[in-house]
């Protein structure tokens, strides 16, 4: 089994994990992407997810495909947050069940590290002075150049 | 020929719009976002971008038709 | 906070990854070893997780030292089960949480692959055919040799 | 000298207890495990052992001190 979600609400990460169990599986890594406090030295209160949910689902399945095939996993899951969060909510979380733990870890890295890369989805931090901005995938600001 | 743009991120700030409705008579998405960044002050060069055409990724130089929704995708920055 | 645990009850997975969230981590990386319906292509109904306490809670304790010296994490955790085990049970937790992805991910790794390696703790399988043994850290049977 | 055994896994098994007070005049971890290998019958070489005295991982040529707790650590399967 292997789905990619956007999702409005909070997300559970207990849930997800729970679908993803397996008789076979002796191993199972997930990873949380959280909302920090900080970035850049500037304080974040709180963040905005915008997605092109048509092609961020397609694009997020391709990945999921993807890693089945080149990891000898069981399941896997991604879930993606979009609108408003706040500190500590978790933005994205990856899930992954295996037989044995080389092919979970692999798995899971690669897998947040390609949604990173590839699914549009776009960060706005909203500053404790006030001021957002729309953020380039180092997390660097996009500002006006 | 007319399209359905629609904007994310620091783009649809600067165009002060999600979507518009776009006539033209070019039909290449490369020389479109030129038009589009004059009339919008469009800051990220087109070289930054990625282009999708009706929900899939596609190429600069894909030659569009009539009521194709185009999408010019600034640089991610989910997770 | 980092600290490690040896458990008589079920891990409460939830519970314990609540215990590391920070609001200065933006990542969160746990692994999970979960008991296996087979190994060596026998079928396995129930295992058994006998420790040394004292020393596995030092040794284990030790690890998770290490780790934080080694990578910039904000906290972590291990809990390992003694006792009576059914299949998909945890056996084994490892949580941690950091400011960026590499280092959790690299640091979770590194405290199962250690743990596995160092803590005084033996796993003894029962199996649908009645049987049961001692098993070798490469999940051979220790047999009579 | 007197000192109390604790044994885990196989060799718990092989010697039919968890622990047990030993009398001997032997002091020596290595030498000790080759005198309980040929009471028990422990198989486990002690090439494949780690040794820990009073809940510490030690040296197999330590001095033992009367009174010490020994254990000798079959490979660990943990996990």
């Amino acid at each position: 089994m292997k789905y990619f979600l956007l999702c409005a609400d909070a997300l559970d990460a207990q849930q997800l994990a729970l679908e993803l169990s397996s008789d076979r599986a002796g191993a199972f890594v997930s990873f949380e992407g959280r909302v920090r406090n900080h970035n850049n030295h500037r304080i974040v209160q709180r963040l905005e997810y915008q997605a092109y949910a048509a092609l961020a689902e397609a694009e997020g399945a391709r990945i999921l495909r993807e890693a089945s095939e080149k990891f000898a996993i069981e399941h896997t899951c991604c879930a993606h947050r979009v609108g408003t969060l706040a500190i500590g909510d978790i933005a994205v979380w990856v899930g992954v069940s295996s037989a044995h733990r080389d092919a979970a870890f692999a798995c899971c890295r690669y897998i947040i590290d390609e949604v990173k890369l590839r699914v549009p989805i776009w960060k706005n931090e909203h500053y404790a002075d006030g001021e957002s901005g729309w953020l380039h995938p180092d997390n660097t600001p996009v500002g006006t150049g | 020929m007319k399209y359905t743009l629609r904007y994310f991120a620091s783009l649809a700030d600067q165009a002060g719009c999600a979507e518009e409705i776009w006539e033209t008579t070019l039909s290449e998405p490369r020389a479109l976002y030129t038009e589009l960044s004059s009339r919008h002050g469009f800051t990220l060069d087109a070289s930054r971008l990625r282009v999708a055409i009706n929900g899939e990724f596609a190429d600069w130089h894909r030659v569009l038709a009539d009521g194709d929704e185009i999408v010019f995708l600034p640089p991610v920055s989910g997770g």
